[in-house]
């Protein structure tokens, strides 16, 4: 019975192979681990820290910029920190939107890369209890001059449609550009929209002692083990043939998952206390991090997580990256009426644990207690202050500035009407549905897409932009022009921009350089924000985008949402009449 | 008149085709896949979507759903069936319609609004158009090339059971079949979606007609 | 236990554009010698039956009801009896 | 001319959405013996190719770089040699 646990290294085998630096916990951290603990941590226990302080969960890197981040004003419900931030826009609604990479995945594996991070996108909107009435993309792809990036551009777009037109919510709008600096570090950003009656609001908390954990959804394999510390480590090409266990998305049992979800928030808001999406670090990040956010403790028994594959180890069962799965907080002894809810859509609901006063993150399996930790301690991974620079290029910036060749004008033009950055993109968002749920206004091809909110007069405007050469340039002035480009783009179809979510992309922040780039674009980003009252409400951290040495321009993806109050007052590109007057508005 | 509009697991469009049908005053409902009586409808609507995530082909797993049993009773009484895109697919994996929907002759999703020629227009689904009107009418799917033996295809032109055509055809549908319907008339499937075409605030209107002819029909009959 | 082998293929007079597209790209690849390209399906079903030909009886019976559909689509399996599976 | 036919499965630990769905398909449909269904693609490849060893080199050479997704699937193949096409 104990076999599974004996074949793990012991805690004196896990110090001395020091295994957990694979996992991506530096020394200093497993110190201060055994020191806390005043033991040494045994196998799953080191797995749940470097899972939990891995950069992509803990965010212990760039949480002393992301602070920064404004992001309060009298539409803001829900800031950063839960699943999705939330905006008032009037009429007991609001509108719940965030942003999210998926750039290693994609790289590795570009169609399920790409599916996956819609799904994943997808769940934090409705485990905030909104509807998603929405997705858009934004992307980076080397060159389009050799087949790999044509092959994984082909399986992001792919993806992205395969999972968001089987799913049935439309994908509205995006971006796509292509440099080489993306060649090996694609960039795979998707923002999900969706809108909540304020009355329904969830969050993902673990509140009441003995209350109920309930897993909820498909069952658990060894998918993307480890994925959180792997989208924390530089990639080299080396290592791209070192292919962990890929995570496949099945966009059908989401729609499942979704719709029960949002029927248990509807029918049961009474008893359900929170909700969770299982992301990055699976059951683990997504069960502690509700007992944390509660201030409390929590036991789980490993040993009633649906499986799908046998003889899972504890560790592979916390850590794992199985799509499609959810926890909920449900009060105790009111459990069945939810359980019978997800079972009458086929879907797996069980009850694997409870919420404790002792601020303990304790998991039970096969009759032993492999993990006992401070939950406070499990989420707070030890924070990272770290150097910043003036990046070289921009020190050292000659001010010689670039002419430009005006002598042939026709061709220049033509060749940068050709160049694949500037050219349409129909040929590829003609693949997603643009118009399922039958709310879509302005559809790809203008400059924001527009979704009416039913059965009012009122209609959400979207977009996603950025122009990473700007910030290459001058990460703080770039920054606010992306923002302030967003905000253009909103403002043409008669919206008003209200909030912002943001996708910071960038290369290694142990790179003082890449630091300091990181650290100007979120006080641009902040300046223009400001300025347009459009408070940052949620976003997503990719770091680490570099291959052999070689980082991704600062690429901070800006997804903002305008509200527009009668629909009928909306305006498209298009020119309308022979004879209308053209204005230049302007400098 | 009441009408269902049948949700499969998957379905994706179900609450486009009620809210369409609602638009034009029908008492209209869902109504769930794993039910199986369909008595007291005068119309059952099969909605768009990846009915069992389409996997193995679609429309297969949907067929075998509780409900189909009711919707061939239904179709054998005479009752409107209405198959669009997914349901389309659904009732010719049913065998309520002849032909089956293969992957695009460019395999590939393709979301766009396309013309359509209206090849019938005597026909409970098209009456409210004019012949040889060309409208256009949002497509969006991967699987809708319309595939049927010469034979078949010969009866299909022979008894005018082809109620709409691709002005250019975007998925390689053999006669260029956008829609078709069975011999009595009462059964109909299209891949181009006019549920999302029938409000002004979406730019296209050019659906509503399809919603009117089935109304008028049935409001003279009763 | 058994175990059916399904392959599913087009009938030869249905076009296969999935077919169509790889060899394109394999001639692309410069894999110069491919004259001919078909994408079917694959299933492996694990079934219990009593015996051999109850279990042919039952492939046949599922695959012509669900898993082909008989306008398009011809099938062949091989059925070989496997060890039931034990937990280890 | 060698006719190639490639079965490609998902790897053991790899999620089988469509494989999970038939099945619970075909128990809904009675087929109570069904244990486990895993859906895969089969290829059928028609090439020329010097001899044996050649074609069998190309067939693992193009499997591996476009008909599967070695993250994901696994192969095996058949190979035959069969007639050159006559054109009737
Ligand atoms: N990846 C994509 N997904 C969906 N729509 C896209 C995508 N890329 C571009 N589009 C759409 O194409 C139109 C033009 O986009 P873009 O070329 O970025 O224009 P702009 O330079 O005006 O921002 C927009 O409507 C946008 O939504």
């Amino acid at each position: 019975m104990t076999t599974v646990i004996n074949s793990e290294l012991s805690p004196e085998q896990v110090r001395d192979s020091k295994i957990y630096t694979q996992w991506g916990l530096t020394e200093t951290e497993y110190n201060l681990i055994v020191a806390e603990l005043k033991r040494l941590p045994n196998f799953t226990e080191a797995g749940i820290f470097s899972g939990m302080w891995s950069e992509h969960v803990s965010y212990k890197k760039s949480k002393p910029i992301l602070r920064k981040f404004w992001s309060t004003n009298e539409r803001v419900l829900q800031g950063p920190g839960e699943g999705a931030g939330i905006l008032d826009i009037g009429d007991g609604q609001a509108v719940v939107f965030k942003a999210e990479s998926h750039n290693h995945p994609s790289f590795v594996e570009p169609y399920e890369g790409a599916a996956t991070g819609v799904g994943g996108i997808l769940r934090d909107i409705f485990s905030m209890g909104a509807q998603p009435i929405a997705v858009l993309d934004s992307l980076r792809f080397g060159e389009l001059d050799n087949t790999h990036t044509k092959h994984i551009v082909d399986g992001v777009i792919a993806g992205i449609a395969g999972y968001g037109n089987a799913i049935g919510i439309p994908t509205v709008g995006g971006e796509i550009s292509f440099d080489d600096v993306y060649a090996g570090n694609p960039l795979v950003n998707v923002m999900a929209v969706g809108l909540i009656d304020q009355t329904a609001m969830q969050v993902g908390q673990a509140k009441g002692i003995g209350n109920s954990i309930i897993y909820v959804g498909a069952k658990t394999g060894r998918d993307g083990i480890n994925g959180a510390s792997f989208a924390s480590a530089e990639f080299s090409t080396e290592q791209a043939s070192d292919r962990s266990a890929v995570q496949v998305g099945d966009p059908f049992l989401e729609k499942l998952v979704m719709d029960a979800t949002l029927k248990a928030v509807k029918d049961h808001s009474d008893i359900i206390v929170g909700i969770q999406d299982m992301g990055a670090a699976g059951l683990l990040s997504s069960s502690s991090e509700m007992a944390a956010k509660a201030g409390m403790g929590i036991t789980l028994n490993l040993d009633l997580v649906p499986q799908r594959e046998s003889h899972m180890t504890p560790y592979e069962l916390m850590l794992s990256e199985s799509q499609e799965r959810m926890v909920l907080v449900v009060k105790h002894g009111e459990e069945q009426p939810i359980i019978d809810l997800f079972q009458e859509a086929d879907l797996d609901a069980v009850i694997i644990g409870e919420v404790t006063d002792n601020g303990r993150y304790i998991l039970e399996f096969e009759g032993n207690t492999v993990a006992d930790v401070p939950i406070n301690f499990l989420t707070h991974a030890p924070k990272q202050d770290l150097p910043m620079i003036v990046p070289k290029r921009l020190s050292e910036f000659s001010d010689t500035q670039y002419q430009p060749d005006m002598s042939q004008v026709k061709e220049t033009i033509k060749a940068l009407m050709a160049q694949s950055t500037i050219a349409s993109k129909a040929s590829l968002f003609k693949h997603f549905d643009a118009m399922v749920r039958a709310d879509t206004v302005i559809k790809p091809g203008g400059d924001a897409s527009l979704v009416r909110v039913r059965g009012t007069k009122k209609a959400l405007a979207m977009t996603t932009d950025v122009n990473a050469r700007y910030l290459y340039l001058n990460p703080r002035i770039g920054a606010k022009m992306a923002v302030a480009e967003a905000a253009r783009n909103i403002v043409a179809t008669g919206a008003t921009p209200i909030g912002i979510t943001d996708g910071l992309n960038f290369g290694s922040p142990d790179n003082p350089e890449v630091y300091y780039e990181l650290d100007q674009s979120v006080a641009g980003i902040n300046e223009m924000a400001k300025q347009l009252n459009t408070p940052i409400i949620s976003g997503n951290v990719s770091l680490y985008n570099e291959t052999d040495g070689q980082a991704i321009y600062p690429t901070p993806m800006i997804g903002m949402v305008g509200l527009l109050d009668d629909v009928s007052q909306a305006t498209t590109m298009a020119f309308k009449h022979a004879g209308d007057t053209i204005y230049l508005i302007g400098e | 008149m009441r009408a269902a509009v049948i949700s499969f697991p998957g379905s994706n469009c179900d609450f486009d085709m009620l809210y369409a049908l609602q638009d034009f005053g029908v008492d209209a409902e869902i109504i769930s896949a794993k039910q199986n009586s369909l008595t007291g409808f005068d119309a059952i609507f099969l909605p768009g979507g990846f009915s069992y995530g389409d996997y193995l082909r679609t429309g297969a797993i949907a067929r075998f759903s509780p409900i189909m049993s009711a919707v061939t009773q239904a179709a054998n009484a005479g009752k409107l069936i209405v198959g669009v895109c997914n349901g389309f697919q659904i009732l010719t994996e049913a065998g309520l319609l002849p032909g089956q929907l293969l992957p695009n002759a460019t395999p590939g999703f393709i979301c766009d609004e396309v013309a359509l020629h209206v090849a019938n227009g005597e026909t409970a689904f098209s009456s409210a158009y004019d012949v040889d009107e060309t409208i256009l009418i949002p497509i969006a799917h991967a699987e809708g090339n319309y595939f049927a033996d010469e034979t078949t295809l010969n009866k299909l032109e022979k008894n005018s059971q082809i109620v709409f055509r691709y002005v250019n055809n975007p998925n390689g549908s053999a006669h260029d079949i956008a829609g078709i319907m069975n011999e009595q008339g009462n059964v109909f499937g299209m891949m181009p979606h006019p549920e999302r075409a029938v409000d002004a605030v979406l730019g296209n209107i050019d659906g509503q007609n399809f919603f009117k002819s089935i109304l008028s029909g049935i409001l003279t009959k009763v | 236990m058994y175990l059916a082998k399904i392959y599913v293929t087009y009938k030869p007079s249905i076009l296969d554009p999935q077919g169509e597209v790889i060899k394109a790209a394999l001639k692309r690849m410069d894999y110069v010698g491919i004259e001919q390209v078909a994408q079917g399906k694959y299933f492996e079903v694990k079934l219990n039956a009593k015996d051999v030909d109850a279990a042919t009886a039952e492939v046949e019976s599922f695959t012509d009801a669900l898993l082909i559909n008989q306008n398009t689509e011809t099938y062949r399996f091989d059925l070989s009896l496997v060890p039931d599976e034990v937990d280890v």
